[in-house]
């Protein structure tokens, strides 16, 4: 083969010396720099973490399992799921009713979601601790007509309540939104096979529609569950203890702001990152069946090569 | 019940069907019926209306004019002082349940095995033992060569056996009536005859079965009687031997040429 | 402290080198020309007017401690308390006049120069006075106030006499500010708002049907919470500031002020610089 | 026909009166119900936000449009804008990062977001705002080595830069998640044909796969907003003015704290109901050549039907 | 440059390449070459690594063994004092967009016209003037019978004309290589033949071309030479006369026949 053009031999396949298996690592200068930076960095943020008196660490240490810290803590968790649950719940229904066929009801759904995905959680808390002002007994009985039953709104609506309404209200208006997302992402065959084979609208829904909506619902509600836990600390309007103002009690006490902060911040990352775990594998049930394994992982591989 | 008078009661009948979207007539008056043990086959166009006919039939969508009747039983709609009006959700319900469906796309529900899809009716919504209904099912998988599939997801399946899962499940409830609306459209042309075959057994098993299908070998050949639509409208409707030999209108015969030349299956439109 | 730009002179060169206590300031103080506060809105301490001009004791106490210091004041609104004790410390603020009650702990980290003792007032709604208007019916009550302020501290002291009395100690209801325990009143949740005197007295003023208060004498504990100006250790700002108090208590200016705010009961006789600690 | 049997005559097709064209309308008993429930919960509401003096609408009135207010609702439209927009590159920046190929950036980006996403932003707007505290003068220069320039804190960090600061980042550790749950949506094939077609890596991620991942990223993109919107109420902290603090001064000084919120509320809903509207039309642009028009019109008529 | 001495080095020379997924080895040794204006065809059972080779041909994967050549010009990797090392990200973007790929999906950008989904590479990556770029678009739209689709979206083609639309936009960039990977199986089979029309045309034309494919008839009458692989190895590689006519290796014997029973394409699996 050599000898047939004066031209240099290009033709390199007797080198079997050239092997990708054999090859050196490049080094990509740019990695090189981002690493290095990225380590410095985070080296500097640990130094400066730790070398830094005024975050105070023996204060930190001392306070993180206070046990106010605590059941503010344990405050904030339980309004979440609470709010949480009840949101899901109600955020369903409205999710549902903005898509359903009778008219009234729909606009009432989405007027009810507009509004209360508009009014700060703040307000609404103001709102509902403080309905006696502007409704000093509830009543149930004929509307314009005699009442039946009638209570003081106070004796209803301690702090608890009204915290767990408004939050509530407020997620099911965020919830409802996530909801009907979900629930447009499944292909309408399955509501037509569905109804079909004569399954009631509750049967399909809930468990055709919904378990397949929850692919799409969960990686959002993951969000909002974070967002609530951090929400909570707008209770201490209305004479609640969440973790954050059980820290701040403590700090308005002592002024040691920046520590007690921080014990708020690590109590808040261990939760979140709790969270994250959870949902990834909240997530993993729901895509069962959704897709063949391998071709899943195929995907998220090549992104993950690619990107 | 209706064992006496197949004869003279069809099981379903269609009067004057009318069917719009907006501006757009779907189904324009449209009149046929099927008979006990009959197997209807629907040709048409792209557009006619022939989806929209069986999902009518199957309440999948409501009618604007015209009425239905399931074995003489008025359908959607209930004689109210002297006229009548549309039935309750749950009534409508019952109705459905006395028809199988089984759609272009499958729509076999991805989230539960082969074995539920095909049970979840009868237990849930017939009230069938469970474990009767389960061994119906395996029976029915059988039928259909699927006995080793029963606890496999509908994606692990290739289309032509998702197609068959579909007639199973649709045929677990011992349907009156059959609707088939293109069932082998979406499937790759290796996978077609499986479900052709399945679909011939049953008819020969004496199903009533209306077969919406570009397939013209399996019109002639399974189908006792052809319906030809366009715009809407049925323009013939004969025994199918007639229909291919002696098709009267002149929309059929280019119809019959044109679908003849090309592959028997549409494009994927 | 920090380095020094020498073409940047103070913003008032003339009335400065003219007020008797200018010299005492530190550099950075008189390099910036203005003396900063931090302060929420917190009537009639301090009170942000339609046009966005802030009034009320804070402002008239300012005027005439500038007078002496020959820098103007400048008051930063902020709402949280975190935010404006970390921005003391990191030189946002210079001072900080809520004012608050003054502990050892507090005295830690910031001085404190007590200009005032507190009246801790309760307002309750004008048509429950037959009920709730003399002191013992408090005690056994429902008490509204924000959390952690001095309200708290002084209800307190208030049940130590309500058990002197043989009576139920008040239940206190802590909230985020003094809007929302009015409000509270209102809505009936609480029977009384515990707020300082001078608020009572601006909350009368602007509706004066409606509300009427009782006020925390001596003997139920009141004055023994000395409220304070406070400023981060080491600004160098607590001696002159103390120096300046010092003057207007001479001048008069104290009192004037004081009794104008009709809230010359919690006067003192003379400021102190950090009286907890340095004892 | 009526002569071939004894039995009652079944086939009805000789009946041509029976036509559902004639039917009446059928009274469904329940949604008369919930109809007349709904338009009186929507009259009383009505006659309650009326009647009842204590909402004292003229004074709502009389602040709707007050100066203060309309420059707090600038302010509070402006901080939404800047940290969302920040927020929108900074997040898309870290989904990309969070799914790059190389190790150090990767987890730097993830452990970025689940910091941010943990923290709340009244933490970090007060950490921001008084940096100075923890850090006198910010230095750039070589780690560990000598500085180059530096500067006092304070001189860097106003109030709207510690605003801006903290609020984008947290927005962008949300939009971080959102983006990529975008990202990852768009088949691979697509990245496959962007690089074997020799596009740059950048060309591919702004041209080919942001384009196509937007129909995921806009919907929760809007519910982010209304969040944030409502969150720029916490920069009242840090001495900013935004709509619910200048409502609060308002109120602070006239004791008219029902009227004030309302006054907030109204301008709220204002808000959020235009943005709603934006984000549909936005939805819609970007939903050009994804489907077939007519098919996308028929899923959601369906749905609307069925559901 | 290459014109000289393109009867001496193959446009692409693949040497002893080596892919692995986690344990599973895709491509085990692979060896061949394609000279210019050669046809090959790639033929094997699923999973034998044909999917794999072209994309690592492409370099949408890496290797872990062996090299790959185009016009004598290592691939993804540059020599390095005494060895090779992979190339920067730019210079292997240089190399891909001397090669053409067409997808089994098509993978058109579905947010982009049909011409502009043709002229962004020309334009943007190659720097070909827009209207230039535009006029060619058209000139290769018009060769593919879609001259009418220019202002089109994908989605609203058939699958047919969709590939023929990736094919015109992977021939829009002149590459000295085009691969193709199964593109036709995807296609309902009325479609099948004209893309199979417009790669022939592109074969006639001259272009060189590696085709992975199921379509026996294809192979025989219009690839050059097939490659048959089995297990991430190159079992057979002949002229396509000797392929069809006289098999070496029973493996390579038992898919023909067996490729041949069934229809010629695969179960959409
Ligand atoms: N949900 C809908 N909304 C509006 N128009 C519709 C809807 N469904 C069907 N149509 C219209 O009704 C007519 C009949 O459509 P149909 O789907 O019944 O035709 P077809 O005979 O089944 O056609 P194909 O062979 O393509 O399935 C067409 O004009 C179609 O556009
Ligand atoms: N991204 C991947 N991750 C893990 N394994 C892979 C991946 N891609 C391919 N494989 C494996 O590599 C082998 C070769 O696959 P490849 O797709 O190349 O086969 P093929 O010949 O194209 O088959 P088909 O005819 O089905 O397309 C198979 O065992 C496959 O499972
Ligand atoms: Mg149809
Ligand atoms: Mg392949």
């Amino acid at each position: 083969m050599t000898d047939l053009t004066t031209q240099p031999v290009r033709n390199p396949s007797a080198d079997r010396s050239i092997d990708a298996a054999r090859a050196r690592r490049r080094i990509h200068p740019w990695r090189v720099v981002v690493g290095i930076l990225l380590a410095l960095v985070t080296v500097q943020i640990a130094v400066f973490l730790v070398t830094n008196e005024r975050f105070d660490w023996p204060v930190v240490g001392e306070y993180l399992f206070n046990p106010s810290v605590l059941m503010g803590l344990g405050m904030s968790i339980m309004l979440t799921i609470v709010g949480m649950v009840l949101g899901s719940l109600l955020g369903t229904a409205l999710a549902a009713g903005q898509l359903a066929e009778f008219a009234p009801l729909r606009w009432a759904c989405i007027v009810f979601v507009g509004v209360f995905r508009g009014v700060p959680p703040l307000v609404q808390l103001i709102f509902w601790y403080n309905l006696a002002y502007l409704l000093p007994r509830l009543a149930v009985g004929v509307p314009f007509g005699p009442e039946l039953f009638s209570w003081p709104t106070n004796d209803l609506i301690t702090p608890l309540t009204a915290a767990i309404i408004g939050l509530s209200l407020h997620e099911a208006a965020y919830m409802a939104e996530i909801i009907r997302a979900g629930i447009l992402s499944v292909d309408s065959g399955q509501r037509d096979a569905a109804a079909a084979m004569g399954f009631s609208r509750w049967h399909s829904f809930t468990r055709v529609v919904l378990p397949q909506a929850m692919r799409v619902i969960i990686p959002p509600t993951g969000s909002q569950v974070i967002a609530l836990l951090k929400g909570t600390s707008l209770v201490s309007v209305i004479a609640m203890g969440d973790l954050l103002h059980s820290v701040q009690v403590i700090y308005n006490r002592t002024y040691e702001v920046v520590p007690m902060l921080l014990v708020a911040v690590i109590w808040y990352l261990v939760v979140v990152t709790a969270l994250t775990l959870v949902q990834r594998r909240v997530e993993r049930h729901f895509s069962k069946g959704m897709s063949r394994a391998a071709v899943a992982r195929r995907v998220v591989e090549r992104t993950e090569a690619v990107a | 019940m209706t064992g006496q008078n197949t004869s003279v009661t069809p099981v379903l009948q269609v009067v004057g069907v009318r069917k719009e979207y907006g501006d757009n007539v779907a189904l324009d008056g449209v009149d046929f019926e099927v008979h006990a043990q009959e197997v209807v086959a629907v040709l048409g166009p792209s557009g006619s209306g022939k989806s929209t006919l069986v999902r009518c039939i199957d309440q999948l969508e409501s009618i604007e004019g015209g009425a239905m009747y399931l074995d003489g039983e008025l359908l959607g709609y209930e004689r109210h002082r002297d006229g009548i009006r549309p039935l309750t959700d749950a009534d409508v319900k019952r109705q459905q349940r006395r028809m199988g469906m089984v759609f272009q796309q499958f729509n076999l529900f991805p989230h539960w095995t082969v074995l539920r899809n095909i049970t979840e009716a009868p237990i849930k919504v017939h009230g069938v033992p469970a474990g009767e209904a389960k061994a119906r099912a395996l029976e029915l998988l059988n039928r259909v060569g699927l006995a080793d599939k029963a606890d496999a997801h509908p994606r692990q399946l290739s289309g032509g056996q998702q197609q068959r899962v579909a007639i199973a499940r649709a045929v677990a409830t011992n349907p009156r009536i059959l609707l088939f609306d293109e069932p082998t459209s979406s499937l790759d042309p290796e996978l077609v005859d499986e479900v052709l075959q399945v679909m011939k057994d049953l008819a020969e098993s004496g199903m009533t079965m209306i077969v919406v299908t570009h397939e013209l070998d399996f019109a002639r050949h399974v189908a006792d009687r052809c319906v030809f639509m366009a715009d809407g409208q049925v323009i013939e409707d004969r025994p199918s031997t007639e229909f291919f030999d002696a098709p009267r209108s002149t929309r059929l015969r280019t119809f019959l040429t044109r679908t003849a030349a090309t592959p028997a299956r549409e494009v994927g439109a | 402290s920090s380095s020094s730009t020498p073409d940047s002179e103070p913003a008032e060169t003339d009335a400065a080198t003219e007020a008797p206590l200018y010299d005492q300031l530190p550099d950075a103080i008189k390099e910036a020309g203005v003396i900063k506060i931090a302060g929420d809105t917190h009537p009639p301490y301090r009170t942000i007017e339609e046009g966005g001009e802030i009034t009320g004791i804070d402002p008239d106490l300012q005027a005439a401690l500038s007078e002496q210091l020959g820098v103007p004041f400048e008051i930063i609104t902020s709402s949280g308390l975190d935010a404006m004790l970390t921005g003391m410390l990191s030189g946002r603020f210079d001072a900080f006049n809520g004012p608050v009650r003054t502990t050892p702990e507090r005295e830690a980290d910031f001085d404190a120069v007590v200009w005032m003792t507190t009246r801790t007032s309760y307002v309750y709604l004008a048509e429950r006075a037959d009920e709730l208007g003399d002191p013992e019916a408090l005690c056994g009550a429902r008490v509204a106030g924000v959390t952690g302020s001095v309200t708290e501290s002084q209800l307190a002291r208030y049940n130590e006499w309500c058990a002197a009395e043989g009576l139920d100690p008040a239940e206190f209801i802590g909230l985020e500010d003094s809007n929302a325990t009015f409000l509270a009143v209102n809505s009936d949740r609480a029977d009384y708002a515990g707020t300082t005197q001078s608020a009572a007295i601006d909350l009368q003023a602007s509706d004066p049907d409606t509300y009427e208060f009782i006020i925390q004498s001596d003997e139920q504990g009141a004055g023994v919470d000395q409220l304070a100006m406070f400023m981060p250790k080491g600004n160098g700002l607590a001696e002159p500031m103390l120096a300046a108090f010092e003057a207007i208590f001479e001048n008069g200016e104290y009192e004037r002020i004081m009794t104008e705010w009709g809230i010359e009961d919690a006067a003192v006789d003379a400021p102190t610089l950090n009286p907890m600690t340095s004892e």
